[in-house]
């Protein structure tokens, strides 16, 4: 949020990869890459490339950490070094260790966690290439991955972004939108509970800027959902290549 | 405590909650009584001590002679860092911080950071060579809960009472001057954090109201009304009304604990 | 898998081998399919994904301009790093490198840098002050056996896929300019990987077979057949003749595979 | 101990702060300051700042570090990044990690560690303002919060540095006194006792200064003491404002 | 493997420390030299100064890492700060890590491991100077550390390099030759067996050097083999000095 | 041994204390044997080894060009480290340094420095920029007790043993030249250890009197008789006659033992 300003906004009010306003970037889902995790997806939002897998549930190791009535929800999001333009040092980043933890909470209203007391789930994201948007992205993915695990779930949860850029309120920030832009709005939704389980803010909005940053997040949020319900429909119903 | 009695109180705390009451007489969007002491380490550069309750938050700023980052040529570095130190509960442990203080680090960071409230260029010493770096080191001393509003008040306030030393460049070399000047702020962001708790929103909780609550949500706003930060906290939700209803709140919470910072 | 289930298959692949034949069909000097695709992270400046059979490696170069080593100012710098990251395999766990992935960013670097593989002379900016470094990230996705020989392969294949930014010297400066040019390779260095069981050699084992071999032995080649590194694994041992048969195996294979990288 | 020489004493024999030569610095000490704690105390000597707070005793983690026959007493001095003139990273240096070390063997004599096997007390003491003499400081604050949380104790432990300055021994140097002058003996005392718990010494004397230096600093403790011991009667007899 | 060449073998075929090509440097070895390990060796090869000594079989900490039907083998090889030309930080370097596990599993197979299920041997190798070939120096040494603590053992492991210098396979290259040279094969033997528990190599071999460099060094660890036998029998028959 | 066995010794070795007698036959102020080798490891630039008994310390020297402390600009530095290698006992463990080998290096570092042993000046190049480093290294190879003393002594020989390589200022840059210069040494610092056990004063305490042992001290003088560290361990107390006997005892036994030393 602190670069010097340059035009984002076309006089058509197109953007830089000729979205419009309001318009996702291109998403590409692929649940069930990893063949040693018990769930994975992989996501291709713009140019993020993104996995998530999960593993468990499973006996939490050391056992004090357990707790008698839920499951353990671990979550650690991790860049590769090569994922940036400055190569990013292997070991985690005050950053990442602050993603992990509102990505795990935006994941965990999600799950009947009561149902597995005593055991976690090891959840692990690796963003392979970053394009802006990496947090709503890996929570799209990851949601799919606990999913494929099948872990019982609420209901998916959906994640994506909205922010002002050249004075407007856009969907869905690229890198250079995020970085360029004045504001970045980032929200997860569980779609069919209207609950909103991820919400943060960095730059400046006026409160009705921010009304409508909100809803501009939430309307993407929704349609990502319908992205990935076609994606686990076309694996578990049309494909049926699932048992092993 | 027992942990049936525990659970006893958190049971009433929930549904005094419930009625639009809480278990301290606090109305659902009262802050505790708040204590603001600037300038209390002369060894720092800028200090503020802040009581929130028996919530205790000491902040203190150094300012050093050190390397802009190299997208930002003529800008000083701001560094927050917050330590959970374990003389404050008994849930605190020693060691390296872990994702409790780095989020309430970057928190603090973000509300001082995207409200622009130090005029970072004015603390270029030498374009892509020298700047000034402030660091803003959170001294969590006793944690009754929000540490989040406790510690985002005392930075702003330690970093209002802040002073940096004049300097001259001689042959390239930073020469300190006698004398100081004041570290140029330009904004005053306030944190206003609330609980979720029997599905109401609650300002500044308190520990036990923490340890039932279902999500947190932390919207900071600058002088002028805007938001600048937010920050959702816990393993629970919101609905899209709760969050538009918490800024409004925020932004009037702020401006009445903004009187209470000398300038 | 039950640990009966478990004890009955690793004696049936023990059995098979005894006998010259594999579980999976393959015979005993024969790889899984291997996929090779170049140039798969746009972001960094060479890349490369390799498939051997599910184990899947992928590899990023990044390329910076820092410090040559004292002892050789003239020359760029070499740096391998892997990653056994936790989503490729239950037994891998977060965390900082442990002996089995500096083992095999070891291995990996020592097949590149002993062949000479990348032209460091090429690669030096200003003598003893600014050279080109670079950084090759082995980054293993799924783990289903023979690592190194994965993480060799998809090392040289985005190396060769590596373009470096162009420059000038400014005032002492390093200015980028636009375009790029080929990081400069001469070889093409192969690991074959064999593992001992049933007293027998056989090359690239898969997850389940390395879980039973005795001891495992890397042979990596260069274009001419010149042998440039050798790593011996595992708590077993090898007769001389075993070795200097797999040396020869090691030299054809790598033929072999060579043809699949992209120059 | 290693900076140029300066006039430190003047002619009538006073000090840079106007002190005499065996006199102590303004002491202010107040006890139980913190409320989750079970023993707390806050310490001003001179411009040190420093809080103690005791928790314990309690079961101990991990088990197998627990004694069969006596508590572990665990201590940790630590400083705050803004309690020095340059800031001091928050990571433990070497320094606080032997201090750590000897305020530890300071404190553990006054104990009845026998009281309590298989059990721990964790001893914390954060510097918010550095002054000269913080390890005695720290000893004198520590004891008390010992006091505070109710642990059984044979004797209060006060503690006190004499030093040699400008050729002359003197009493409780100051972070001036303590950088430009020659030596430096930290000293703490069981004063019911007579029993000397530490002892510690950088710079040169004669064994004749070193005596002189014992002598005056062991002064020292005896009035720190009193004052400790006032400091406890105001809180528990006087004020009797005790009981949650 | 990477420095500009010089002349290391003169016209009458000796190198520059007056050694033949297949000749080793002279080797000083020393059984039981520490008093508190459970067995100890010393080795002295040109001018490689290596401790290596051997705690246990003893119960396993944590437990969980105890094997039911095994002893587990742990070895760290760790270089003095003095032991180099530039000092080396004392923190265990990538390399240590890898020369610590390539040296443990030279030296497990010649160890009858079921014979102590759940328990641990620690064997820790100290180089006090570095000259060259101290991976293999320091096996040579363990081995014996291993045999002087009464550990049950199929046979002895002995170790040396050969390599390639001024075009020539030589025997266990010094520190400049190694440096200067072009290719280094070190390999551990176990005699008796026939059987190769190390073998590395880095460099530029054609299958023929390499075969001609593997056969030098296998002679090699043959004769450091009986010097290894006869340091034992001096100890434990000649001197008969044992019993504590 | 069995626990009944030891805790016998360990009552036998008390009692002959307070009978002014040790186990080992020594008088309550007498020294082991104590055996000093200087120049032990050629590579170093200054080393010893030293044996108290069957405690047996190395001291290596390394030198190196590095930059000053902003406060001592015309200084070179001194850093003393401590390692307790795990081979030396099985109390040792592997790891980054616990506060037994922080406090060992920085009593000995203590001795050395306040002495003002090295003549610290004499190791500037370029006052503020360059300075020589030298690095004390302590290892200590077997511990059976009084590692103060060993370390001290070890350190003070190794540095007496030193020579620093001479050099040449071109171009701003330092070129060695050949030759060497001994470190410029003006005090040998010597540390003397009491246990006190049986509420008397022995010196030289071996590992078993150590476990014993109410608490330590540790008094190290110079060559003129002066007082230039101390260091109380343990979690007992002294008595102020105790503490200034010690001081005159700590003086007698330094100088038998610098004796020992070669200059």
């Amino acid at each position: 949020m602190s670069q010097k300003l340059e035009k984002l906004i076309d006089k058509k009010g197109l953007r830089l990869d000729g979205r419009k306003l309001d318009e996702l970037r291109s998403i590409k889902i692929e649940v069930g890459a990893l063949s040693n995790a018990d769930g994975s997806a992989y996501i291709q939002q713009g140019k993020n490339k993104i996995l998530a897998a999960v593993y468990g549930p499973k006996e939490l190791h050391p056992k004090h950490l357990a707790l008698p009535d839920r499951m353990v929800l671990r979550c650690r999001y991790h860049m590769a070094p090569f994922s940036v333009q400055e190569r990013k040092s292997p070991a985690p980043s005050r950053r990442e260790i602050e993603l992990s933890k509102v990505i795990r909470e935006a994941l965990e209203p999600s799950i009947f966690i009561e149902y597995y007391p005593r055991t976690s789930i090891d959840l692990f994201i690796e963003v392979l290439q970053a394009d802006g948007g990496t947090r709503c992205a890996s929570i799209t993915a990851a949601s799919l991955a606990l999913a494929d695990a099948g872990i019982p779930m609420r209901d998916l949860v959906a994640s994506c972004a909205a922010g002002k850029v050249d004075d407007t309120i856009v969907l869905d920030l690229m890198d250079t939108e995020d970085k360029v832009g004045t504001a970045d709005v980032p929200v997860a939704l569980m779609p069919n509970l209207n609950a909103i389980t991820l919400l943060q803010m960095d730059g400046i909005l006026t409160l009705e800027e921010f009304e409508k940053a909100v809803n501009l997040a939430l309307e993407g949020c929704r349609k990502i959902y319908t992205m990935q319900k076609e994606t686990l429909k076309a694996k578990y119903i049309g494909v049926k290549e699932v048992e092993e | 405590m027992s942990s049936i009695v525990v659970r006893v109180k958190q049971k009433q705390i929930a549904q005094l909650i419930a009625k639009g009451k809480r278990l301290d007489g606090r109305g659902l969007t009262d802050y505790r009584e708040i204590k603001v002491e600037q300038g209390v380490i002369e060894r720092a550069e800028g200090s503020a001590r802040v009581l929130l309750g028996m919530t205790e938050v000491m902040v203190g700023i150094k300012i050093e002679i050190g390397q802009p980052y190299p997208d930002t040529p003529n800008e000083g570095v701001l560094t927050v860092n917050a330590e959970l130190v374990p003389l404050a509960s008994p849930t605190f442990e020693p060691g390296p911080p872990d994702e409790n203080s780095i989020e309430l680090a970057r928190v603090v960071d973000r509300g001082i950071r995207e409200s622009k409230a130090i005029d970072l260029e004015k603390l270029c010493v030498e374009p892509g060579k020298k700047v000034f770096i402030v660091f803003v080191d959170v001294y969590v001393l006793n944690h009754d809960g929000n540490l989040i509003d406790a510690s985002a008040l005392a930075a702003i306030a330690a970093l209002l009472n802040t002073k940096m030393f004049k300097y001259e460049i001689e042959e390239g070399e930073v020469k300190i001057k006698p004398g100081h000047t004041p570290l140029p702020i330009r904004k005053r962001p306030i944190a206003v954090t609330f609980a979720k708790i029997s599905d109401k929103l609650v300002v500044d909780p308190w520990l036990e109201e923490e340890q039932i609550m279902d999500a947190r949500l932390t919207m900071t706003t600058d002088d002028d009304g805007n938001i600048c930060a937010i920050q959702k906290g816990g393993s629970g939700c919101f609905t899209q009304k709760q969050v538009l209803e918490a800024a409004k709140i925020a932004k009037e919470k702020a401006e009445e604990i903004r009187k209470k910072l000398k300038w």
